[in-house]
């Protein structure tokens, strides 16, 4: 963990120089959906695309910080929650997964490579993922105060652990597909963070510029949806040829 | 009561033995080897609960340092030696959990009902000697049950040991989900053994005491446990029927104690303490009543106010269910009900005050022996005094409000029950432990380890008092969290250390305690010169007790009785009309 | 002071061995006198619980027959106090050393004891068809649904709109009196087995007596319940 | 600050007078009763010890003694009792809460402090309140009314400088009041068991000349009118 938290530090910073330029912590480019392990039917195909959004980006909520001086002191200037992250009217942070058109009964082995969720300047990086049914999450605190991490699913099992100390490390994994499962910090309210559990490996979450990438894909016709924490659900239909790439754009609107 | 000559001949009580081992030793309907059985169990429970304290100290006095040897601790508990949290909060819970109701309680009531109460009134065995084994066999499974919680996914019962809802209710709220459950469980299954055994002690004080032995011929021991089985009695029921309720919450989603639907957390509390306080009393009585035994053999004089005495433990057994709101003070249950509750509270003072007094006016003009049950009894008075003394802050409501909650109120529960409850314990197996194995416990070790448990527990203790008025509350992971505590960092890892001395002590105990069943003097029949039936019969007794009915013609403790020359003390079976030249007048009291 | 040559001769329902004068009642029914003590407390916790609840929110318990079906439940009272009757009748033929009375009897009480069980079963039943379950109305359900109309129902006003304190407290304190009936059913077949084996003498019947006091005791409960859950 | 001392820490609330009088009335009579005791077990010890020729003093009792160590204790606990009685009301009394309180209301969950203030209205309840997070802001010298409640579990409220602690209990709303009475920050803790973050449930509370108070309410409703 010590290795990454200099670098996750420095992105943190970044954030908090512009308030719409970051989206959180080591959420540099959209997550990569693990290499398939196999089982169900995989191809060259690809959807790629960018998320998008029309009108005026809601100003994000400031976090005041201050009782928390060591993760205070990981941010300089206003600390927002960066719920809403437009870049030029591309959104990031959108979870973007393959809805259904995937063939019947095709199963999908989950990589042994955990996916890792930190902890850092009381701010969960990364803030929206997703991650495969039986995939580990490792979970990781990168402060050194107390964060809880609290999981409030409805079709998996829930959980609550404590990471007291700096550097410490806990896994988890779930057993259900789920969109999304909130994870939580009860001592830090503000702290918040989302994971799909899919069922199989095409997803992604869109980057800075908005843009994602779902590689590995079979030809078809697929229902491909885009979850956003704030704003909603869109979906899009998009057919991939045979080791071709199918484009979508989903675009979403200021919250209803 | 008649004056009889001689030694009647009556029925035949002890048959010959020929059990098979199991009868014997395991599946066993002796009160004796239940006694014993019940005893090792809980000194089991005792070294865990031990444990868990020196898990919870270090965590207190080395917040977040690696807890030595700890990495022999799962990732769940203690990630790197490291203790969590939810780990610490687990073993606040289990601390308190295995120590009132797997060690105090049965040391005092399993252990030493069960042993005593027969010996000491002339029976040949309990009531029912059947039911009696089953409260010993329906403990066991509670106790592998609670031991079992700690393996369990998401960890112990992590609420407290006073589990107030909705925190234990839903297991959202903690994370603990099946170890919440097997609490419930264990406690209502060790609820069923405790009704069970004090059913048996009632039945058989009321019934079984042999003649001559009438109500106030009582040794205070059995007088102590006779009120402390009503205690029971009536006490857990309550508690029983309060964690189904819990366990209801749980389980079936009914809602008597969450507020959602209209439930009330305040009930549980009120459920809870309204056994919770005969529970206190449940765990001092018979501590006293021990200590009124030993206070008067090692002063070789009569207890001082005998029937005071007893009215004392009835006042306090009366009075101690109607004091229960005094841990509710600051809960939001409706304060004029606090001003009541504080003066039915400030009253029970008073026969606290009654039995101290009279220890003391034993002591006075006697001639005292400091035999190692000795020790601890007095230690026992000594240190009860503290913890008396230390509950009239908390009484006083305003007080109250500062203190509640911190621990200054771990120090006072503390110096009731370690330096209470536990010395008369330490005593009390020291006391008896001839008539059980038939051996005597090795007297330097005892002492000691009487002195270093005396010092270094006073040094674990006393400065808690300290820590709880400068504000350090109760069960907290990290005080350094809070700037008020942080000077109180050097007397908590004070605390600490003493704390880890203190558990060491108890080492000697234990090899004082194993070794002597296997290499310690042979034992008389009465080793300290008591006048209790216990000493009439050999030591270790045999199956029945005695080979006769005894007969009873004293009071407990004729001590330097005037009316005889030839020793100094008169045995409850000694008639003076057996003895050439002496009337039985003036001895009957 | 009595001796006893040899214990199978002496009346056993005199003290078992020679002592000071205790109770003046035999140990067995000592005991189990002491034992409902407790069973007291154990239902004081449950119906206390009850009552404190329903005064402090008044307005979350449904009015007599609109959900419970008294009627049925005023019978089986009926049939519960019957067996009371019976286990007296069986005790007077214990005493009399009566023999076959002693066994009609006993077998009368454990018949009627069991359609009491059998009687609340069915109860149980309609109820949790109706919609009402440990924790409230089950959604979708005819009970639930009416709650959440808001409407007078059944002949009552409106329905609590939730029903989980009533849920909870109805089935705890009935299902712990269903238990304690259960066991005393279990006890006497017991009780009947060794009846049917003549153990039981004119001068020796402690264990018909002991059983009688539970039994009495479970039925005075179940006057209670029935009072303060049905008829309230 | 001596960490074995047993006076009380330095208090800032006008409750700390009366309670911490009670206090040291209470160690002033228990510490002579822990003496009288303590040192009366010793001598008795050292003076009665067995050794040759020492006669026991044959007694089982005496009324007279027991009538006064009855009496003298019962009669000590009900003056505490009846002093305590006196205190306690003015702090915990429903009645006791000065008209002129400023009101404020407190959410706790797990595992922080929801301190809602009232706006320009001066009651709480209205659209114009505002919530701040771990932070607990009134004025010196004027008493302030807390509706307390808890969304999830029991906590309790618990400033020691205050001499102020109150369970708060989900589906209750408990008042509860103070005065403080010097400027300055302290520390509000949770006292109740609340879970695995229950150390942590730490809040501040800064307690502002009265010209500073509003001067901070000012800027407190326009920074969270803004979010």
């Amino acid at each position: 963990m010590t290795r990454l938290s200099p670098w996750i530090s420095v992105g943190l910073v970044l954030v908090a120089c512009g308030e719409k330029k970051g989206a959180g912590g080591a959420d540099t480019t959209a997550t990569a959906a693990p290499a398939p392990a196999a089982a169900g039917p995989t191809g060259g195909g690809s959807i790629t695309g960018t998320v998008k959004f029309s009108g005026t980006a809601p100003a994000n909520p400031t976090i005041d910080m201050s009782e928390e001086a060591a993760c205070k002191a990981k941010h300089s200037g206003t600390i927002t929650d960066p719920q809403v992250v437009v870049n030029g009217g591309n959104l990031a942070n959108a979870f973007v997964y393959v809805k259904s058109g995937l063939p019947a009964g095709a199963t999908y082995t989950a990589p042994s490579t955990p996916v890792v969720i930190d902890q850092n300047g009381c701010l969960y990086a990364p803030r929206v993922f997703g991650i495969m049914v039986g995939q580990p999450l490792e979970i990781r605190n990168s402060d050194p105060v107390l964060h809880n991490i609290k999981a409030v699913p409805t079709a998996n099992r829930g959980f609550n652990i404590s990471q007291p100390t700096e550097g410490m490390k806990t896994t988890r994994t779930f057993d259900t597909p789920e969109v999304m499962v909130p994870l939580e910090c009860n001592v830090h309210s503000w702290m918040n963070a989302h994971v799909g559990v899919m069922s199989h490996p095409f997803f992604a979450v869109s980057g800075e510029n908005g843009s994602f990438s779902i590689t590995g894909l079979p030809a078809g016709t697929y229902e491909i949806e885009a979850w956003h924490e704030k704003l909603g659900t869109r979906t899009a239909t998009v057919t991939v040829p045979e080791g071709g790439a199918g484009t979508a754009e989903l675009t979403f609107g200021p919250a209803a | 009561m008649t004056s009889l000559a001689t030694p009647v001949e009556s029925h035949v009580q002890a048959h010959p033995d020929n059990r098979s081992f199991i009868q014997k030793y395991i599946f066993s309907t002796d009160h004796k080897i239940i006694g014993i059985q019940f005893l090792l169990m809980s000194l089991l429970f005792l070294t865990v609960g031990g444990m868990l304290a020196m898990i919870i100290r270090w965590q207190l006095g080395y917040p977040n340092k690696p807890l030595p040897g700890g990495t022999v601790l799962p990732e769940t508990m203690a990630p790197g030696g490291v203790i969590l949290p939810e780990f610490y909060t687990s073993a606040v819970t289990m601390h308190g959990t295995i120590m009132v109701f797997f060690a105090i309680m049965p040391l005092l009531v399993g252990v030493f009902g069960n042993f005593l109460i027969p010996l000491k009134i002339g029976a040949p065995d309990m009531a029912f000697p059947r039911i009696n084994m089953a409260s010993f066999w329906v403990a066991v499974p509670a106790g592998i049950l609670m031991i079992a919680g700690f393996f369990v996914e998401g960890g112990h019962a992590s609420a407290g040991w006073t589990s107030y809802a909705p925190l234990s209710a839903d297991p959202e709220y903690t994370g603990v989900t099946a170890g919440q459950r097997i609490w419930c469980v264990s406690l209502i299954v060790l609820g069923l053994s405790s009704i069970l055994g004090s059913m048996n002690y009632i039945t058989t004080v009321i019934n079984m005491r042999a003649p001559g032995m009438t109500w106030f011929r009582l040794p205070l021991s059995i007088w102590a446990l006779f009120i402390t089985s009503i205690l029971v009695l009536l006490a857990i029921p309550i508690l029983s029927g309060a964690v189904i309720m819990l366990l209801f919450d749980d389980v079936l989603g009914t809602h008597f104690f969450l507020p959602a639907q209209g439930g009330q957390p305040l009930l549980w509390q009120h459920l809870f303490w309204f056994f919770g306080h005969p529970e206190v009393y449940i765990l001092i009585l018979p501590a006293m009543g021990f200590v009124s035994d030993i206070l008067s053999n090692g002063a070789r004089k009569p207890i001082f106010g005998y029937h005071s005495m007893v009215y004392a433990l009835i006042a306090i057994g009366f009075l101690g269910w109607i004091v229960w709101g005094h841990h509710m003070f600051q809960s939001g249950m409706n304060p004029t009900l606090g001003t009541s509750f504080m003066i039915s509270t400030m009253l029970i003072a008073v026969p606290s005050a009654i039995k101290v007094f009279n220890w003391l006016g034993t002591l006075w003009g006697g001639k005292i022996r400091f035999h190692v049950p000795m020790m601890h009894a007095l230690a026992f008075v000594s240190m009860f005094v503290i913890g008396g003394l230390s509950g009239v802050f908390m009484a006083s409501t305003p007080v109250d409000i500062y203190i509640h909650d911190t621990y200054f109120i771990v120090a006072h529960l503390h110096y009731v029950l370690f330096g209470g409850s536990l010395f008369a314990i330490f005593g009390a197996v020291t006391f008896w432990y001839p008539k059980m194995f038939g051996r005597m416990m090795n007297p330097t070790l005892g002492k000691i380890h009487f002195v270093l448990t005396f010092v270094f527990y006073n040094l674990v203790f006393f400065p808690m008092h300290q820590l709880g008025l400068q504000g350090h509350m109760r069960r907290i992971y990290d005080p350094t969290i809070y700037d008020f505590l942080k000077p109180l960092g050097g007397l908590n890892r004070f605390i600490t250390i003493s704390a880890f001395l203190l558990f060491a002590s108890q080492l000697l105990f234990a090899y004082n305690f194993i070794v002597s069943w296997f290499r310690g003097k042979k034992a008389p029949a009465n080793p300290w010169e008591d006048t209790g039936l216990e000493w009439t019969t050999p030591s270790p007794p045999p199956h029945g007790n005695w080979p006769a009915t005894p007969h009873v013609h004293q009071p407990p403790y004729e001590f330097n009785s005037p009316h005889v020359k030839e020793s100094d003390f008169l045995p409850q079976t000694q008639s003076l009309d057996a003895i050439p030249g002496r009337s039985s007048a003036g001895a009957a009291h | 002071m009595a001796h006893a040559s040899h214990a199978l001769d002496r009346d056993m329902m005199l003290p078992p061995a020679e002592a000071e004068t205790g109770s003046g009642v035999y140990t067995e029914k000592l005991g189990m006198w002491i034992f409902l003590l407790s069973e007291v407390m154990f239902f004081t916790a449950l119906i206390g619980s009850y009552l404190i609840l329903r005064v402090s929110k008044p307005d979350g318990w449904a009015a007599p027959n609109q959900i419970l079906n008294v009627p049925v439940t005023a019978v089986n009272t009926f049939i519960l106090i019957c067996s009371s009757v019976t286990m007296v009748k069986a005790y007077a033929a214990a005493a009399d050393g009566n023999q076959a009375k002693l066994k009609l009897w006993l077998v009368a009480t454990v018949l009627i004891g069991a359609t009491f069980v059998g009687v609340q079963v069915f109860e149980y039943n309609q109820l949790i068809h109706h919609g009402l379950v440990p924790g409230g109305f089950v959604a979708g359900r005819e009970l639930a649904e009416a709650a959440a109309s808001g409407a007078a129902f059944k002949g009552g006003p409106a329905l609590p709109t939730s029903g989980g304190l009533y849920g909870s407290t109805f089935y705890t304190m009935t299902g712990f009196h269903g238990f304690h009936v259960t066991m005393g059913v279990i006890c006497m077949i017991f009780v009947t087995f060794k009846a049917f084996q003549g153990k039981y003498t004119a001068t020796d019947h402690r264990g018909v007596e002991v059983i009688g006091l539970y039994w009495h005791f479970v039925d005075l409960v179940w006057i209670i319940l029935f009072t303060i859950v049905y008829l309230i | 600050m001596n960490p074995l001392s047993w006076m009380l820490p330095p208090s800032a609330s006008t409750f700390a007078g009366d309670i911490d009088r009670l206090y040291y009335l209470i160690l002033i009579i228990t510490g002579i009763a822990f003496v009288v005791v303590q040192v009366g077990l010793v001598w008795f010890l050292i003076k009665y010890r067995d050794r040759p020729g020492r006669t026991v003093h044959y007694t089982h009792g005496s009324v007279k003694a027991e009538v006064i160590w009855t009496a003298v204790p019962t009669v000590t606990v009900v003056i505490i009792g009846l002093l305590s009685g006196r205190v306690w009301n003015q702090i915990k009394g429903r009645e006791s809460v000065p008209e002129n309180a400023l009101p404020i209301s407190i959410l706790a969950k797990q595992f922080e402090w929801h301190v809602t203030y009232p706006g320009p209205d001066g009651v709480t309840g209205g659209s114009d309140d505002f919530t701040i997070r771990n932070q607990l802001h009134v004025p010196v010298g004027r008493a302030v009314v807390m509706s307390m409640t808890a969304e999830d579990v029991i906590h309790a409220f618990n400033v020691p400088a205050f001499r102020l602690k109150q369970d708060v209990v989900p589906g209750m709303t408990i008042r509860a009041w103070f005065q403080a009475t010097e400027p300055g920050t302290y520390e509000l803790g949770c006292a109740e068991l609340c879970g695995l973050g229950h150390y942590r449930m730490r809040a501040v509370v800064t307690v502002h000349a009265q010209d500073e108070y509003d001067q901070w309410m000012r800027t407190a409703r326009q920074t969270t009118a803004q979010r």
